[in-house]
């Protein structure tokens, strides 16, 4: 069900994420420390093109990588083939994709506008 | 040897199993106990099997649920108690009882390009070959390869994508990519890289575990993941 | 099951048998046959799965150079058969093995070992003058036909796998083949498929030995049919014994598998039941004498032993180092160890096991047969290696005739045309197939037993008139209790049982041609050996055996050897060549 | 009836946990999307939903997905390093440290956490 082009784009997506995931966590690290408010997240976030820059890659990195994970998945253990898988994938990719720019709109530039 | 008789279950087809007594022996193969049965106790058991020595691949079957070669297992390596449990190869169709059709494991064989593609003849000289050479090593690394199919059975990927080429047939597809007297290897990566090529591989190695001949399909599909990873980049297809 | 049952199906070009012979037929055929014939391939078992040439170990006989030449690798063979094999099949067998060598190479795509320049690797099996055995490793077998099988399965033949050929079915006036009837063994069901020309490549295989080396799936069916048929049989008689195979006990596959040559040529020792080695008593070479006088000499030493507890002889490798022979023979002290054997540091119990048949249908050069439209090659075909077959001769025997056989039905099909088979023998066929389904269900194996000891006792390594007219009695016994077994037919789906009954059917018919044939030959050649007659008598007066069956009899006669290329005493090769190329061990 | 599949190995285990935690990354990644979102949008409801995520179950939880991206992502690189460098043999070795080191990795975020 994979083709070349899906495994290169799962690979390099991986390889992209690999560096983010390991900031994302660090921030984390320290962020958590003495608990997590909106406030204290948007403070560092807010109108900063770096960070929206990582959590934008980010976030079309998982969609793109997600969506076709989760299309392995559905093939191999849901049995899903043909058109209806293609639909899948394209679904959850979108889906993500909506979901996480609309998150990271939100803790950059959403609140300047 | 702890016990004189074996309690022996064979899967046969969805419908059931049947369970048979058969005298223990010294020198016992798994293939050994399956002729028993169908020599003393049930004329209709169905199985296959040529060369007895490990050399034509058709004895395969599952043992206690894994896949093995049966005439080269000795009953005590499998034996749980004085129980085992014998069905017939996974991932393939079940002809009957014990006996699956292979032509799926040879199809996707010769769909892999898993054949030699030469452009000397009969009339010219034999090509002088280096042996030690490093594409001609990773070649013979592979070509001992009996195409028993037990990694074909141990591997999840096949049971869950049915167009997927499987471990035995692109370890040929690589093998062939470093035979320095092949001509196919646009064909091959081509082959290779289809719907139901090498990228569909996740590496989880059931294939390496449980190869008879100690080979390593799971090392000679990674090896085909670099040749077309390097081939998309180069020409970005 | 009636004849009305039958499913009919049409061919061009039939193959039986997927060895070395069928596989390269079917290649041949369809590079020489006309545009649009249709090939079809049926065999016993899986494509390229079943038959011997898979297990070759050894390697494959040709002369390429360094002082090898066909002339030397021909005179070889002559010696090695006694002066009985057919010359002139034998010289082809030699000169086109070069061919044949180049074609797996260079358009199959098998590898052999090279030496260090890059050229082909070649060693020397015993009996030969000249390091001659192109190998790859010692899985020779496995590249051969794993090159071979992918390319027949590519190449789009028919394929018709799993069905057992039963019958050969001629036309009305029995002068042409009209067709084979088949078993589909997947159903049970039966099935006449008719071709303008058929290949025999069913491979022989004396497996009515208690102990044997080749694959189950060959039990002289092709021989039982061309007998049936009114073919001549030639050198049946010659049977070879491998002196080492594996023994494990009567209840286990593996007993009479081949333990190889090499052990006993790196130095392995043969040890008898008091703990000595004895092959010196019977040959200056020891152990490394060649393979009848070996198996001679370790029968010899059984038959004196008389310690129940133990049946054969020990091969011991201990003395040259466990941990060299576990890496030398690394293939082989695996196989050992899964059977519970410890080959490199301890013994293995070996026995001589019987391993090829030189006899086969007469058939001229071309692979063709008195029968019309009838092609035969490789272990069915009598001729080419005499009453003896050197190491490497088996695998290079198969693929150069498979190939003659190919390309001659490709040139001959055109001429042909389909012909209508005897009804009556088709009935007569099937009949004769179904029998067992029609009598109360038994055991199949115990007749088996009896077949193979009593063909190990009285017409195996060692011979007598007495001992033999016994075996023609015991083998009557045998067939005769068959006929009274019944297979349960409630089922013919992959009924194994009732190819067991068939499986001994052939056995028994095939088994009384050659004590038939061993009885005639009086003097002892090669594989034949007969303690009454043990001299070989005169080379020049050489004749060899031709068995037929004449009014449901089978007849022995004896025709002189036609020395068309070299008189015994007389040699091919030039003045003054050395007596052999190989550095004495 | 049909004996188990049986295929107890390092190799097959890794690519289990791998999936499984792919998956459920999957599966929460809207949920954390939908969260972050309401950072802005709805303040409150995350300070509220952020003061939850403190009870020990909650943060369990939360402990639990990071730990699973460290183990998806380290599986992840053990994977493609096992495609693409032509290594052989001490795979399993590689394995068996990705898992751990991701182990630690979850395990030193646990504790800073609490
Ligand atoms: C263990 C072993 C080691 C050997 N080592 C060597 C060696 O090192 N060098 C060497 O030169 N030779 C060796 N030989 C001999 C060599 O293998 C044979 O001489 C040769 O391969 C025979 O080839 P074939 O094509 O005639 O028959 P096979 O390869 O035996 O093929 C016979 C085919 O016919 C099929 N068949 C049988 N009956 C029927 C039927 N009724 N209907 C349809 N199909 C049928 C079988 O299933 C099989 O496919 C060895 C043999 C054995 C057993
Ligand atoms: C640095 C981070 C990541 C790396 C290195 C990584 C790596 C990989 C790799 C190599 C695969 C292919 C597995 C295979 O073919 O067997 C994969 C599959 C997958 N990944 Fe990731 N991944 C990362 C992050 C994520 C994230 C954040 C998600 C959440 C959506 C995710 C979800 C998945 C899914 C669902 C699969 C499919 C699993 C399967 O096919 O078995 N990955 N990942
Ligand atoms: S790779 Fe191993 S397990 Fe797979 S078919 Fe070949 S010999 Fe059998
Ligand atoms: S078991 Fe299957 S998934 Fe790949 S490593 Fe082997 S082919
Ligand atoms: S019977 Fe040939 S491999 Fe087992």
């Amino acid at each position: 069900m994979l083709t070349l082009r899906l495994y290169m784009l799962q690979r390099i997506t991986a390889l992209l994420m690999a560096p983010l995931v390991l900031g994302h966590l660090a921030v984390m690290i320290y962020a958590i420390q003495g608990g997590l408010s909106a406030a204290e997240i948007l403070g560092r976030t807010q109108g900063s093109v770096l960070w929206f820059l990582f959590y934008g890659t980010f976030v079309l990195a998982v969609a793109i990588h997600g969506a076709i994970g989760l299309r392995t998945i559905a093939h191999e253990w849901g049995g899903l083939r043909g058109p209806a898988l293609e639909l899948l994938m394209w679904g959850i990719g979108a889906g993500l994709l909506a979901l996480g720019a609309r998150a990271v709109w939100a803790v950059t530039f959403g609140g300047m506008l | 040897m702890t016990t004189d008789v074996l309690k022996v279950t064979i899967e046969r087809g969805p419908d059931g199993a049947d369970v048979f007594e058969v005298p223990a022996y010294d020198s016992q193969t798994v293939l050994d106990v399956v002729s028993w049965v169908q020599q003393n106790a049930d004329p209709t058991l169905s199985y296959r099997f040529a060369c007895r020595v490990g050399m034509c691949g058709s004895c395969a079957m599952m043992v206690n649920g894994v896949p093995r070669w049966t005439c080269r297992t000795h009953i005590s390596k499998v034996l749980d108690g004085n129980e085992v449990t014998i069905g017939p190869l996974r991932n393939l169709p079940v002809i009957k009882d014990l006996a699956v059709d292979m032509d799926p494991f040879f199809d996707k064989w010769v769909a892999a390009e898993g054949v030699h593609h030469g452009t000397l003849t009969r009339d010219d000289p034999i090509a002088p070959i280096d042996e030690e050479s490093e594409a001609r090593v990773e070649a013979n690394a592979g070509i001992e390869c009996i195409n028993c199919s037990v990694c074909y059975a141990s591997c999840d990927t096949v049971a869950g994508n049915a167009d997927y080429l499987g471990p035995a047939a692109l370890q040929r597809a690589w093998t062939l990519l470093n035979d320095a007297k092949d001509e196919g290897r646009a064909a091959i990566l081509d082959a290779v890289s289809g719907s139901g090529g090498c990228h569909n591989c996740h590496s989880m190695g059931s294939c390496t575990a449980y190869c008879p001949n100690e080979l390593d399909p799971m090392s000679a599909i990674a090896g085909l993941k670099r040749e077309t990873a390097r081939n998309f980049f180069r020409k970005g297809s | 099951m009636r004849i009305q049952d039958i499913e009919r199906h049409d061919t061009d070009i039939l193959i039986l048998g997927t060895g070395g012979a069928g596989l390269f037929a079917a290649l041949h055929a369809k590079q020489t046959a006309p545009e649009g014939t249709k090939i079809t391939i049926a065999v016993k078992g899986l494509i390229g799965k079943c038959g011997c040439t898979r297990m070759v170990q050894g390697g494959y006989n040709v002369a390429l150079g360094g002082g090898d030449t066909v002339e030397r690798h021909f005179m070889d063979t002559i010696n090695g058969g006694k002066w009985l094999p057919n010359q002139d099949m034998a010289w082809r067998l030699c000169e086109q093995a070069v061919v044949r060598i180049r074609e797996l190479e260079n358009e199959v795509g098998c590898f052999f070992d090279r030496n260090k320049d890059g050229s082909l690797h070649q060693k020397a099996f015993a009996g030969q003058t000249a390091d001659r055995t192109v190998h790859k490793g010692d899985l020779t077998g496995i590249e051969i036909i794993n090159r071979l099988m992918e390319k027949v399965l590519a190449s789009g033949v028919e394929k018709l796998q799993e069905h057992r050929a039963v019958g050969l079915i001629p036309t009305k006036d029995g002068s042409a083949l009209a067709g084979v009837l088949m078993i589909d063994m997947r159903t049970g069901k039966f099935r006449l498929v008719r071709a303008k020309t058929v290949m025999m490549g069913t491979g022989g295989g004396p497996t009515m030995y208690k102990y044997h080396t080749p694959s189950g799936d060959k039990t002289m069916d092709g021989l039982a049919m061309a007998l049936r048929a009114g073919l001549p049989l030639r050198d049946m008689e010659m049977v070879q014994f491998h002196p080492t195979g594996l023994l494990a006990g009567d209840h286990t596959r593996m007993t009479g598998t081949v333990l190889e040559e090499g052990l006993r040529g790196a130095g392995g020792q043969l040890i008898n039941h008091s703990g000595a080695r004895f092959m010196f008593d019977y040959d200056g070479k020891g152990e490394r004498a060649t393979r009848d006088v070996v198996s001679r000499g370790i029968y010899a030493e059984m038959r004196k032993n008389n310690n129940p507890e133990q049946e054969g002889v020990f091969i011991s490798m201990s003395h040259l180092g466990p941990e060299w022979v576990a890496q030398k023979f690394k293939g082989m002290v695996k196989r050992c160890a899964d059977s519970g054997f410890d080959l490199a540091a301890g013994k293995v119990e070996v026995v001589p096991t019987a391993h090829y048949f030189m006899g086969g249908v007469v058939v001229d050069v071309d692979t063709r047969t008195a029968m019309e439209g009838l092609y035969v090659a490789g272990e069915d075909a009598g001729g080419a290696h005499g009453s003896n077959r050197l190491g490497g001769n088996g695998v290079a025997n198969s693929t150069v005739y498979g190939g003659i056989a190919g390309d001659t039905m490709g040139r001959d099909v055109a001429g042909f045309t389909l012909r209508e088979p005897d009804e009556a023998v088709l009935a007569a066929e099937l009949e004769r197939a179904i029998y067992p389904l029609t009598k109360k269900p038994d055991l199949v194996l115990p007749l088996r037993k009896q077949l193979q000891d009593l063909m190990w006792e009285e017409v195996g390594v060692m011979r007598t008139e007495a001992g033999m007219k016994r075996g023609l009695t015991g083998i009557a016994e045998v067939s005769d209790a068959l006929m009274d077994v019944g297979v349960d037919g409630s089922n013919l789906a992959f009924n194994l049982t009732w190819h067991d009954w068939l499986n001994l059917r052939s056995l028994c018919d095939i088994s009384e041609v050659i004590t038939k044939a061993g009885i005639t030959r009086e003097n002892s050649r090669g594989a034949h050996f007969r303690e009454d007659y043990p001299e070989p008598g005169a080379m020049e007066d050489s004749a060899f055996t031709v068995a037929r069956l004449e009014s449901g009899v089978v007849q022995v006669t004896e025709e002189p050897v036609q020395f068309t290329i070299v008189r015994p005493g007389e040699t091919v090769l030039p003045e003054g060549a050395p007596e052999t190329l190989v550095a004495a061990q | 009836m049909r004996a188990a599949i049986n295929r107890a190995h390092p190799l097959w285990v890794a690519f289990l946990i791998h999936r499984l935690s792919g998956l459920t990354l999957a599966l929460f990644l809207p949920v954390h999307f939908w969260v972050m979102a309401q950072a802005l949008i709805n303040p409150a409801r995350f300070d509220a939903f952020a003061a939850a995520t403190s009870v020990n179950a909650a943060k369990v939880a939360e402990f639990g997905l990071v730990f699973l991206l460290a183990v998806h992502m380290f599986g992840g690189l053990r994977l493609m390093a096992m495609e693409f460098l032509p290594w052989s043999g001490p795979q399993k070795t590689l394995a068996a440290g990705a898992a751990a080191l991701s182990f630690l990795i979850a395990t030193l975020f646990f504790m800073q956490a609490i």
